[in-house]
């Protein structure tokens, strides 16, 4: 028995990779769907959004690379969706060099699906380096920020940006947020200078650390992770539904199932083994 | 919060529109799925393949990146403002110049200029805003009104996850634990290191959210890696390659394609790891 | 000079831009927005030092033809030439057909996006091998992370009778325990913060200025 | 021409007797905010509507009575209500306001519009810009940023004078030196990670202190140390603060410039070469100081595996749970910074870390005093910590 353990504790790591390969794949061959509740972090966000008025101007961070696509791409379209379909307009920015050539398509495709005119119902600011000292701009003066948007057109010019100039004369702010620069620095650099009301769409690495924001009401809503995205992803699409869309975040939900047992057991096993092989020790 | 009935799976409906793919296109995804595979054929070993994909890796990155920041601040905050004749611009150009002097040998000291610029700049910039966010408003919100709380809640309310008059008395003396536990400068008395303790048994139940949600986030990047190389990424249309040809189905082209590179990965592994086991012997 | 020049500059700087918190009139406005500016034409300044490095670092080694120096050389190869196709391509660079988009779309993104994967291999080794319950603390850690895990997915939430009451422990360790320990720890952070920056400020901390 | 006819409209509009549909502006008034920033101004006004109303309204400014412009979207308006606009202004001065009502069949042209369309009375304002926020939350954090301010000065003469400040031990700090010992006998090397980020973060800055101390000390025990660095300028302070750990320990000689290394600047190539050290070169402790991202996990995983004594330090909160569960001495937060302290005694830290402990204090004693009060339904704690736009 103590050999076995023994062995099995040097078990080599190849194996231990091989089952994560298997816990991922196969769900996805063989799909097996859980209903699951609606967070209320998310529920409040997509309230917040059904206020909206047609005209409302909203901005959007978009901060995020392809690393963490899989976990923010759903949210951006459903939310870019929810937007269009409820005539808000949309300005979108970016703190991340990465995000840009990511998201254009992105944007380009849902706006086409909605009829939107670039400049009016929806502007690409691109991409700003520098961080909290860029977030600072956009609270202070967003014109300045942006000079020209991402099609060199003068940002001051576009129909959009009438009554703009800064962070504070939007409705609401979305930031879309892989880490850094993101939500956090959102908050700590103009949410309390301007009253900002802000909410975010995170990757699960970063969702403890926003959870004090979002209770502290600096952030009116909350979509952490994969699962903030499939619950996201279900209320937009429930109410506004599209044919053939691809709900990439509740199929994700229903793979991550497997993952997480595999981890659990992996954990569990390796203490047991761990503690009885320590004790024939002692 | 509210059960949903879920009408459409990820695996939903599905436009039966005919694309084509253009040759470009087709190349396009197999080098993705190429690229993909070398990665993860690190998880066997350390190999020329993976060293292969690292390395373009490095190289795009950067260029894609020096591209991006000089669309997005070089030209528009710098050279078009310049070509404008703004005069106050010909000072960051300045400060800019003496930032790359750091690469010379002798006047690699007139870098600190702008490093002491850009550092303190960033310094005055955090240091309002994590004392306002992180400090006052933080503070601010753990002082809970516990007669009102008690009113909607009650002492603990399973529907309201826990909330109630025990979870915000909790929450205050949960962080003022913690609090206590960084303070440095107090000698450790008794009482002291029962808060002490108190706060480290929070700060590892804070931890332990902070891991599983990381183990989250990783999974969850491997099933997008997974969702692209078994073409579950996109719908699985109908599509001819190149204007002609017969219509093929996407999903099970980008399958195939899949299982192709891996056969082929695999084959110059155990190639590649036979010669290495002869050359040691 | 060389010394007492970036401290006069760090002084006057951080103390502007503290005061940009306090100060709403335009005018002041218009003095910090523009210090932001060059700020954000420095930071990109700085990622050309890092180009400027990455040669200085790798050339060599091709030219010598030390170890790996073909790997190398790929590299060098593939920065130049994408670089050089995305200030060619110009604004449009992002568009349908581009070759930069092409480059983007079917290589960095990939790329990127694995190297990011590969954690989720290793965390799974790691929960096999590495994480053990050795003392009170971890095994609070591990206890919690577990049921975080678990209520997480909906796979947690089917379990009978736990399975209604985990989401509920998992929301209530995330909205207390959890926000307990970040406040302290965003509160120490915002110590450390304001007691640097006004270090920085007053020129009492120097290692970015290389020291004494 | 054209404009003589217009003002001709303009002046009959204004003669002719104003009917059509029941709508009336009541109490349009202008107002520079609070704590203005000089080119703002808030405009408010009242609808109040019988019967048939007109669609919409839209707010025109002047500057000095020249020609009027548009400002704002238009609204639409379906009740009585109050509305008000936040006016952006491009330059400063005395600007007039009035609402124009519009119908359905309102002209597109602003000139035309205002000589035929009905418009509240004018009013005027001039905005001012404020030198000072004068927001309770604003003036708090000012005071708290004075106080800290002081406080440090005020420990720092006190540290410099000879007080001697009381910095408890954390238990980590001796793992390191028992780490150090534990590699000498062993005859293997100890291994020192300083994180990943740039010089200007504080934890690199802390984790450069601590390297001091560390270098020290393997001087003294006459063991080896290797030093792997991601960022090019920290490895050369990092060269400097070894050497001068070395120097300072009497054994200049045996400082070995090849032990300071910098690996990549990519996070996954730097983290794949310090793995590759782990493996070769069977570090007996490894010390992780500083900040540190994806690439926790992986190396305390290694080290684990390889069996070395491992002890991290890092305020990143999302790697802290893998130095727990993979370390045998973790430090966490704000620890790494005492850490600095404890060991260099320099004064300037010293004195920060004890201003930061008193302010840290000062939090508790308000969060249990406010919670006391608030409870009371006294809230001048809360709002003295609030602040808003």
């Amino acid at each position: 028995m103590y050999q076995f353990l023994k062995r099995f504790q040097s078990l080599d790591r190849r194996w231990v990779f091989l089952g994560m390969a298997i816990s991922i794949v196969l769900p996805m061959l063989f799909p097996v769907h859980f209903p699951t509740k609606v967070d209320e972090r998310v529920q409040s966000l997509y309230d917040r959004l059904e206020e909206l008025e047609p005209g409302d101007k909203v901005f959007v961070s978009a901060d995020f690379d392809p690393a963490s696509r899989p976990e923010l791409e759903p949210f951006f379209r459903a939310n870019l969706h929810h937007m269009f379909s409820r005539d808000v307009d949309i300005v979108i920015g970016s703190l991340w060099p990465f995000a840009p050539p990511l998201v254009t398509p992105m944007i380009e495709d849902l706006a086409a699906q909605h009829g939107a005119v670039y400049g009016e119902d929806y502007a690409f600011l691109g991409f700003k380096m520098g961080n909290e000292l860029a977030i600072k701009m956009i609270g202070d003066d967003i014109i300045k920020a942006f000079p020209v948007d991402s099609r060199e057109n003068v940002t001051a010019d576009l129909p959009i940006m009438n009554g703009i100039r800064q962070a504070q004369d939007f409705e609401l702010i979305m930031s879309v947020s892989a880490g850094f620069p993101g939500t956090k620095e959102y908050v700590l650099q103009i949410q309390g200078q301007y009253n900002l009301e802000i909410a975010s769409s995170t990757t699960a690495v970063s969702t403890p650390d926003y959870v004090p924001f979002y209770k502290a009401g600096q952030l009116f809503g909350l979509a952490g992770g994969m699962p903030g995205s499939a619950h996201y992803e279900q209320l937009v699409y429930e109410d506004y539904p599209v044919e053939g869309v691809r709900m990439m975040a509740t199929q994700a939900l229903d793979v991550l199932n497997l993952g997480h047992l595999y981890i659990i057991i992996l954990i569990v096993f390796g203490n047991i083994a761990f503690f009885l092989t320590r004790e024939v020790e002692e | 919060m509210i059960t949903l009935p879920l009408t459409t799976t990820g695996f939903g409906i599905v436009p039966l529109t005919a694309e084509v793919m253009t040759l470009s296109n087709l190349a396009g995804v197999w080098v993705s799925i190429f690229l993909t595979l070398a990665i993860f054929s690190f998880l066997y070993e350390d190999n020329p393949i993976y060293k292969l994909a690292e390395h373009i890796f490095l190289g795009i990155s950067i260029a894609i990146g020096a591209t991006e920041i000089y669309f997005g601040v070089f030209k528009p905050n710098l050279i078009d403002k310049l070509a404008e004749g703004r005069l106050l611009s010909i000072i960051p150009l300045m400060l800019l110049v003496m930032l790359l002097l750091k690469v010379t040998k002798k006047l690699d000291y007139m870098a600190k200029v702008p490093i002491a610029f850009i550092v303190a700049a960033f310094a005055g910039v955090k240091l309002t805003g994590e004392a306002n966010a992180n400090l006052m408003t933080q503070v601010a919100q753990t002082m809970p009104d516990l007669p009102a709380v008690y009113e909607e809640h009650g002492i603990w309310s399973w529907d309201a996850d826990g909330a109630g008059v025990f979870s915000s008395i909790f929450l205050v003396l949960g962080l003022c634990a913690c609090l206590l536990h960084f303070y440095f400068s107090a000698r450790q008395t008794k009482s002291m290191a029962v808060v002490s303790k108190v706060g480290i048994i929070v700060l590892m139940l804070s931890f332990g959210a902070s891991f599983g949600y990381t183990v989250m986030g990783r999974i969850s990047l491997a099933i997008g890696r997974a969702q692209e190389l078994l073409g579950l990424d996109k719908p699985p249309i109908e599509m001819t390659i190149g204007a002609g040809g017969d219509p093929i189905n996407r999903m099970s082209l980008v399958r195939m394609m899949s299982l192709t590179t891996l056969i082929i990965i695999i084959v110059f592994l155990a190639v590649w790891q036979k010669k290495r086991n002869h050359q040691e012997d | 000079m060389k010394r007492t020049v970036p401290l006069i500059i760090s002084f006057i700087v951080g103390l502007v831009m503290v005061g940009e918190f306090f100060i709403p009139h335009y005018k002041y406005r218009a003095v910090t927005s523009e210090l932001l500016e060059w700020g954000l034409i420095l930071a990109a300044g700085a990622f050309i030092l890092g180009l400027v490095n990455l040669v200085q670092v790798n050339l060599p080694v091709v030219i010598q033809k030390k170890e790996d120096w073909g790997y190398k050389l790929v590299m060098l190869i593939t920065l130049v030439v994408t670089l050089l196709i995305g200030i060619y391509s110009g604004t449009g660079r992002q568009d349908d057909g581009e070759h930069y988009k092409w480059l983007f779309d079917y290589m960095f993104v990939p790329l990127n996006a694995t190297m990011f994967a590969l954690l989720a291999f290793y965390i799974a080794s790691a929960a096999f091998r590495a994480f053990r319950a050795r003392n009170l603390e971890a095994t609070l850690l591990l206890a919690a992370a577990i049921l975080v895990m678990l209520a997480r997915v909906p796979i947690g939430e089917a379990i009978p009778v736990v399975g209604d009451y985990l989401p509920k422990v998992m929301n209530w360790i995330m909205d207390v325990p959890n926000i307990a320990g970040r406040r302290a720890i965003f509160i120490g952070a915002a110590l450390g913060a304001v007691s640097t920056g006004l270090r920085v400020i007053l020129g009492l901390e120097r290692s970015h200025l290389g020291g004494e | 021409m054209n404009k003589l006819l217009k003002a001709i409209l303009l002046l009959c509009a204004t003669l002719l007797p104003t009917s059509g549909y029941a709508t009336t502006v009541t109490d349009l008034s202008v107002e520079s905010p609070k704590n203005g920033d000089g080119l703002t101004l808030d405009i408010s006004w009242n609808i109040s509507v019988e019967g048939e109303h007109a669609d919409a309204v839209l707010v025109v400014r002047s500057k000095d009575g020249e020609s009027w412009e548009q400002t704002g979207d238009i609204i639409a308006i379906s009740d009585s209500a109050a509305y008000e606009h936040s006016d952006r202004l491009d330059v400063p001065g005395t600007w007039s306001y009035k609402v124009v009502l519009l119908n359905a069949d309102s002209p597109e042209d602003l000139d035309l519009l205002l000589a035929q369309a009905r418009t509240s009375s004018v009013v005027s304002g001039e905005p001012v810009g404020k030198w000072i926020n004068t927001n309770q939350g604003h003036i708090a954090l000012m005071c708290l940023i004075l106080l800290v301010g002081w406080l440090m000065l005020h420990y720092t003469k006190r540290a410099m004078s000879g007080d001697e400040i009381y910095i408890r031990k954390m238990p980590g700090i001796d793992a390191i030196e028992e780490g150090i010992g534990r590699a000498t006998e062993m005859g293997k090397p100890v291994l020192y990670v300083p994180g990943i980020d740039d010089l200007q973060d504080i934890q690199t800055i802390a984790s450069m202190l601590i390297l001091g101390q560390v270098s020290k000390t393997v001087a003294e025990y006459q063991s080896d140390l290797i030093v792997s660095c991601c960022i090019p300028i920290v490895r050369e302070v990092a060269d400097e603060v070894v050497r001068a750990g070395f120097f300072q320990a009497g054994h200049p000689d045996a400082f070995d410039p090849t032990s300071v290394r910098f690996i990549s600047s990519e996070q996954f190539a730097f983290c794949a070469g310090t793995n590759g050290i782990i493996h070769r070169e069977k570090p007996a402790t490894n010390i992780y100081f500083g900040r540190f991202f994806a690439e926790s996990l992986i190396l305390a995983e290694t080290g684990y595996v390889n069996r070395s004594i491992q002890i991290a330090g890092t305020a990143e909160a999302t790697q802290l749970p893998f130095f727990v569960a993979a370390c045998d001495y973790t430090l966490i937060g704000e620890e790494l910074f005492a850490v600095s302290a404890y060991l260099s005694r320099d004064p300037r830290l010293v004195s920060s870390l004890k201003a930061s402990d008193m302010i840290k204090v000062a939090c508790v004693a308000a969060m249990i005093i406010g919670t006391i009060l608030a409870s009371l339904d006294n809230d001048i704690l809360v709002n003295l910590f609030t602040i808003s736009g």
